[in-house]
């Protein structure tokens, strides 16, 4: 088998040395009644060209977004990726490396992720960053124990307009927990009010920007009521291109900053591994989860990174740690830092005004439609649409027809009649005028109009 | 040449990004525009490529050399996985497409779990976690929800001391008492002490099997139904699949929960530290409690549960968004396909093999921590060291300059100095005698006197040793534009003018 | 624009330290009436998004080999590259490198090319083999002009089984040289007689094996009589894979092997780039073409490599250069390297033999089809087939019906009745039995049976 | 950790490529079978992948540094290049397939003969050769059918002194007898000398536009018109094509025929030494004899003419088998439509302002070969290290050691000690800054008597300075296996045993 040299030979003489005689003899340590004696009952070895082939078979199986126009979003959205970003990162060095426990031999690592940590603040507005986590959902549950442990409150409130799937991780992952959520129905139509949420018994509020339904609010005025009250305010960013257009969380007055990095750098790759920020104040660092990464000397006094502040982290602290998490994002936040590199202060903010400026476009177009209007007036490249009809029935529809059409709310939020009907509609840099006319052509042959 | 810091590098004006220019249009941002500079550098798209490979031959990786470290299973990341994991119609998929579109996918999901069901004999599996850790968590969650669905309140859970860091801290945040369990002097846990803390308070013990201490736990079954005799689950963390693929099932051992490292055991690449993926297999008994959401074959083909309802009433909830690590996911079935029932019980011998010729052709000279075979990795401690000067840690960088990636050093904590060593089996016969050799030389050279040549290594890495302390005391964990206005000088010094 | 990193006030600062007013300034040497003024007539600047897109649309237009079953040979041919091969080529170092100049910093290259010059000594049978050549036509041409300067003499015999491009290339290369070829005619329906033609006039006879028609022969009686005469035999291997299974050239007696290397490690790419391969005994290498890497030791006594005989090389000797060949097949010969490595000798051989049993197993599906019948006894992994009706129109007919059913000899030969009912088909490993069976269900329905 | 030949690492038995095995089948090798062996060693694939990773970090390359070698235009070689070269549909096309399944790569080989064709001014393209110096026999054997059409017998062809090497090889190549024309004091061909070789049995000049020194033929015009009124032919080498770009058409200043080197002007990666592609435009009178094949657009879409005959009846024959070089053909277009007319331009103003900018920012400490403005590159001699001790190879392996690639050294000829610097337009002012600076370090190191430290350079790289003249002397050009015992002895000796 090509990837293990050993030969019968080699193995032979390797027992020997051993002192065994036999391979089994190093398994006896497993209960006799136990030892499997008989292959697995699965297909034996297949050569790679076997392999490519039914991969290639399953891969014939799906309607790939890049050949047809797509307008997903609701989380994750399509974006060109620089080849550059997913080049590097397939470098031997990045791509086969440990976490970078010895430093004097992973600089690459470790800068790339201190270069990531202050690109991650940048955007945010906040002073730090950490070096990643899973996903948007989790940095989000994470950002939430966070708050409890700085402000030592219990109860989170959480808006009703967080993404559904932040709202469940974040539940879920308390649930067991001395905290608990304070989960604020869906406003779909209009801006929350969380006065009667706030007091001092509270540890944060966790509010997205632009929200699940694509509004955008400013969050400055709820930041100053929560700091009245001693409550941090959590800023969810699900669509991270947002912060080259949006005043940022940091100067509307966000404490904790939990976003999904996935747009930058990262491939759709149905739904991960993508890429969680976490960004907050200076101030609140020793309570952080996850990695950081910190800039040091090394003994000639040349400038050099380390992995820091680990007594938060649970392989010294055990169950005191800020967090169980020992893993990051590693190659997905190489992959962010690289694409961020290549897009510096000018593309950045070029790509989020393309992005809007595709999604205004479009819900022009698509407003045009009867019977089809959009449920909110601001938004930055995604929006929801109130159509005449069913909209997961519509998706469907649309789909045989070649257009990805959008996202049904009702896929996320179930069950709610005032759902069924709204559809979220992404548009980015990468939808071609032509795609957007098929989209409406579509549309209207779907609505019979 | 150094490399500095790539905000150092940019000029305003520079783009690495081209694109069309944004349409005029009525803005909908209802004037919350952003006015404040966001700060990143301005740089072309060479000036990055550069920067990223200058950065990268500053690494150490499997793919330049033996990279032992106990407990992370380095070993060998085929290519073919990155390129199927990039193949259209797999690596660009939206994970809110409608599931009629996307039937490979989800046949793709179906099928690892089968791998993963079969080589676990467990009869149940869920993909959600995104790393070890994060399976850990949903094991254990998994645990506390069944408890609670049978109306019980349990507050320990039962942790031997030598457990990685994750099982405690998981413990905790399950809102669970954690409970060290002493180990014996073989290195296995202490069947008497485990059963003494047993009881009807006990939601469920975590045992890694094997061991971190490269050891297979022989009481596993005992253990198993010690637990269960008091209505607890045996939570077993899958760190050291790798050693035992095809040579035991989890589930024969009286497992209810394990999670399973696709990043180790199935080689999806550490990536410099992620991302990993962590499905967790379960009995029976605990299948109704695993989190949304789950693939099923449904009349049109393959459907989603995607919601806590219906058939997943009983579900603990969501551990993520989406659906898991999806491309991890094809890297390991891509793995497993490659190796096939025959290659992964070979893989299990191999590593094994290599770690007990790694324990003998160094047991003369380091002392192994525990008699006997070993599983996938051999475990030495540093009485060899003593009065020498040299420390686990000072004799780990000079490993650094005969050309290897250090072990894993102290850890398990039960072991004074401890160094662990896991050599994979995708390692040949005559690395790990490069690697044996090299680290004779280096005990003789300890063992001689010359201390100082440890103190000081390593000698030739991109960074010597690093101030450590200094970086957690006063915490730089960003750039900070005033000092580039330094570094910039500094460059601009050392050209012409 | 995205690779270009001066901006505007940098240009002009630097056009002010250069001691010009503009930038037309450093052009001033071009002739007035010549100077471009207005841009060329060509499209603007693209993004990557629309770069990637223009290619992937004219991919669609092509039907890949990959997704539909594929017989094509007559000297390219469908092989499973494993993906380490091109993941190593794109390796920055190796990719972006120059030709190892400086061998300081140029072992890797180098020594990469010590070990393709030997593997290719090995598979071919022969002492030496220099770095690489375009192609294996070109490096058959070039094997004559060698074998005519270590002769001395001035006429080449070129079988008239020699693939026909190797031929054509031959002959125009040696057009306006004081050499010249004596072609054979094609005999496709059996065994060449060379007796006539060889005499001390004569500086080699070049015949390829297996030949164009797939005819494996033994060569050791052709070489014998070759060398009483004074005259070099120079043997065309095209399918490079065939030497796992057969004879070598060297154990034949030949003096100079040209091959072409396409079918280890190099994707079919629709023609190029290739790898022409050239072999010969130690005592012709001072007239040998083309690059070669020598083993050497550097000031400290370490062994390393470097770039060698460049005596017989067109930088120093100019016009009395053995060739004016300055650049060699370097990714291509790197990829063949690695794939060749892979397969080591266990590998190679068994790649062979697979090669040799998928053939055997397609010609006796294909015998069995009525009016069908096999030109050539032997041959190894391809052969050629005597169709009841025109080979060109079947092949097209087969290509409606998503098969690519081989090659029609016309297509290389044409003109000649003989050849008009002609069709080669080539099967390697990447061919299912499926593949197989569709091919023969596809020819029976075209024939009409 | 020294890298061991990869004939020195293998073991039989080993198998780096899976694969079915054969089915039995009734041989039809005619008795031929190969029954020596062959030698090859048998290795594992994640060793074979570590030995050229290893390999490869021996080597300098372009994106972890500045490589000014002056006439060879290393410039940045996009990834997405090489992203669309792999696509299925371009990357994986038979040569042979019906031209019915390959219409879009035939459009592609269109549309990039009419970028070659309107950025060079010149009605006709030919797509074969596969490298400039391939290019270079291509047109010259174009010139040649033409005479010979034309039923005339032409010997001489004129070279100026500061010619690529090539050029005289691929004259006598053709038949000609190469005579050298010398140079003027300014750096230019000598017009009158050029004048006075003219006659009617010179077939025509091949000059380098701009020249090997760096510099415009400012008489080119002349020289069309003087090789035009003799009947003869004007090949212009186009390796330095980048430096005018979309500032002047070569088929404007008389050219009759010119190779493109993709891999230098259009950047398709120069990968250690090729493959290369070198398309050769035609001005009409040479354009019927350009060789097949060749890409028309017939009635039912594009075709292919592959044999000389009928419309190509006076074509000289074919150079290659197949095509051309399509992969480099991907790449070339990809970077040009990524440039567009617009980019094309702004490559040659950034290339020769980075040149001057250098020759400007040595010239007081180095001596310019030729006064004035230069092109794309910068020409020095070595006057300045005259009496140091130092030569130009011994400061060239100094910059080594400085983190740079040495400029190309000794060529052309024509100037004693040349050091010709091509930063090409890719490099940013930044670098070109550090390049100078440690440019200046070192002039005032040599010229400050530190001859010694010159004289070991370099120091620092994976192997010091090489004996390249017993490397020619006693040619090893391939691993013997007796010589591997040993290594493999010496091997196992530094491990334990």
């Amino acid at each position: 088998m090509r990837y293990m040299p050993h030969t019968a030979t080699e193995r032979k003489e390797m027992l020997a040395r051993v002192g065994v005689k036999s391979i089994d003899d190093l398994f006896a340590d497993i209960p006799e009644e136990a030892r499997l004696t008989d292959l697995l009952d699965l297909p034996l070895h297949e050569s790679e060209m076997v392999v490519e082939k039914n991969f290639r078979t399953l891969a014939a199986k799906n309607l790939s977004p890049y050949s047809t126009p797509c307008f997903l979003g609701a989380g994750a959205y399509q974006h060109h990726v620089p080849s550059v970003a997913d080049h590097i990162i397939q470098r031997s060095e990045f791509l086969t490396a440990y976490t970078p426990y010895q430093p004097e031999i992973s600089q690459g690592t470790l800068q790339a992720l201190f270069e990531f940590q202050t690109q991650v603040a940048l955007i945010t507005g906040m002073e730090v960053a950490n070096a990643s986590m899973y996903d948007g959902a989790t940095s989000c549950a994470e950002a939430v124990l966070m708050a409890c442990r700085v402000t030592r409150r219990k109860k989170a409130v959480i808006s009703g307009n967080l993404h559904p799937h932040y709202r469940d991780v974040t539940r879920t992952t308390l649930q067991f927990t001395e905290f608990e959520t304070i989960d604020l129905p869906t406003a779909a139509a209009g801006i929350e009010n969380f006065d009667d949420h706030i007091n001092s018994d509270i540890a944060c509020v966790v509010v997205q920007n632009p929200d699940f339904f694509g509004r955008i609010q400013d969050l400055t005025a709820l930041a100053d009521k929560c700091h009245e009250a001693g409550v941090l305010l959590v800023v969810v960013v699900n669509e991270v291109v947002s912060l080259g257009a949006i005043k940022s969380p940091g100067e509307m007055g966000a404490d904790i900053v939990a976003g999904e990095g996935q747009s930058i750098g990262v491939p759709l790759s149905y739904g991960g591994p993508y890429v969680g920020l976490l960004a907050t104040r200076q101030k609140f660092v020793r309570q952080m989860p996850g990695r950081l990464c910190g800039q040091t000397v090394d003994q000639d006094g040349k400038r050099g990174f380390v992995l820091t502040l680990s007594t938060r982290e649970q392989h010294i602290r055990r169950e005191k740690a800020t967090s169980n998490i020992c893993t990051n994002a590693g190659l997905c936040s190489l992959a962010f830092t690289i694409h961020m590199s290549l897009l510096g202060e000018a593309g950045f903010t070029k790509l989020a005004s393309l992005n809007h400026s595709q999604a205004v476009t479009l819900a022009e177009k698509l407003e045009a439609i009867d019977g089809v209007s959009l449920l909110n007036d601001t938004f930055f490249n995604e929006f929801t649409l109130r159509l005449p009809a069913n909209a997961a029935e519509i998706v469907e529809k649309l789909a045989t027809k070649g257009v990805l059409g959008g996202v049904p709310v009702s896929r996320l939020i179930p069950k709610e009649p005032d759902m069924a009907n709204l559809l979220l509609v992404a548009a980015t840099e990468t939808c071609s005028t032509a795609d957007m006319d098929d989209f409406v052509v579509a549309l209207k042959e779907v609505l019979g109009c | 040449l150094e490399t500095p810091l790539i905000f150092e590098q940019g000029v305003p004006g520079r783009i690495g990004v081209d694109m069309a220019d944004p349409k005029p249009v009525k803005s909908r941002l209802g004037g919350l525009e952003r006015k404040e500079s966001v700060g990143l550098p301005d740089l072309s798209e060479p000036q990055v490529l550069r920067h990223f490979v200058r950065l990268s031959r500053q690494n150490y990786a499997i793919d330049a050399g033996f990279y032992p470290l106990g407990s992370c299973t380095m070993k060998h990341n085929p290519r073919i996985n990155e390129k199927v994991a990039r193949l259209a119609g797999l690596g660009d998929l939206h994970p809110m497409q409608p599931t009629s579109t996307v039937q490979g996918a989800l046949e793709l999901i179906d099928d690892l779990a089968h791998w993963l069901k079969t080589i676990t004999g467990m009869p149940a599996v869920t993909m959600s976690p995104a790393a070890g850790a994060h399976g850990e968590l949903c094991g254990v969650m998994a645990i506390r929800a069944a408890h609670e669905a049978n109306g019980e309140v349990r507050t320990r859970i039962l942790v031997p001391e030598s457990a990685h860091g994750t099982n405690p801290a998981t413990a905790a945040l399950c809102g669970y008492k954690v409970e060290a369990v002493p180990a014996r002097a073989d290195g296995r846990m202490d069947l008497d002490a485990f059963a003494e803390k047993l009881g009807p308070d006990v939601a469920g013990v975590m045992l890694t099997n094997p061991n971190t201490c490269g050891l297979f736990e022989t009481d596993v079954k005992r253990i198993a139904d010690l637990v269960h005799e008091i209505g607890g689950y045996f939570y077993c963390d899958g760190a050291n699949l790798n050693a035992i693929l095809g040579r035991v099932r989890p589930g024969d051992l009286g497992v209810d929960a394990m999670h399973i490292n696709l990043h180790k055991t199935f080689s999806t690449p550490h990536g410099g530290g992620g991302p990993g993926a962590g499905p967790v297999v379960f009995s029976e008994g605990l299948a109704a409690f695993a989190p949304v959401p789950y693939v099923i074959q449904g009349e049109n083909g393959f459907e989603l549960v995607e919601q806590v309802e219906g058939d997943a009433a009983q579900s603990f909830g969501r551990m993520k968004g989406f659906h898991g690590q999806m491309g991890m996911f094809i890297r390991a079935l891509a793995y497993m396909q490659s190796h096939g029932a025959d290659g992964l019980r070979q893989i299990a011998e191999d590593a094994v093999l290599n770690a007990n010729y790694i324990r003998v052709s160094l047991d003369d000279k380091l002392h192994s921590s525990f008699a006997g075979i070993c599983m996938h990795e051999a475990l030495f401690d540093d009485s060899t060291l003593k009065g020498t000067g040299v420390t686990t840690l000072d004799l780990a960088k000079a490993m650094i300059d005969e050309g290897f990636h250090p072990m894993t050093m102290y850890f398990p904590l039960v072991v004074h100095g401890a160094m662990l060593i896991e050599p994979t089996e995708s390692e040949s016969r005559q690395t790990l005698d490069q690697f044996i050799g090299a680290m004779r030389y280096l005990l003789d050279k300890a063992t001689a006197g010359e201390t100082d040549y440890f103190l000081s290594a390593p000698h030739f890495s991109p960074r010597r040793r690093l101030d450590e302390t200094g970086a957690a005391r006063n915490p730089v964990l960003r750039w900070i534009p005033d000092e580039s206005a330094d570094a910039n000088e500094k460059t601009s010094v050392s050209a012409a003018s």
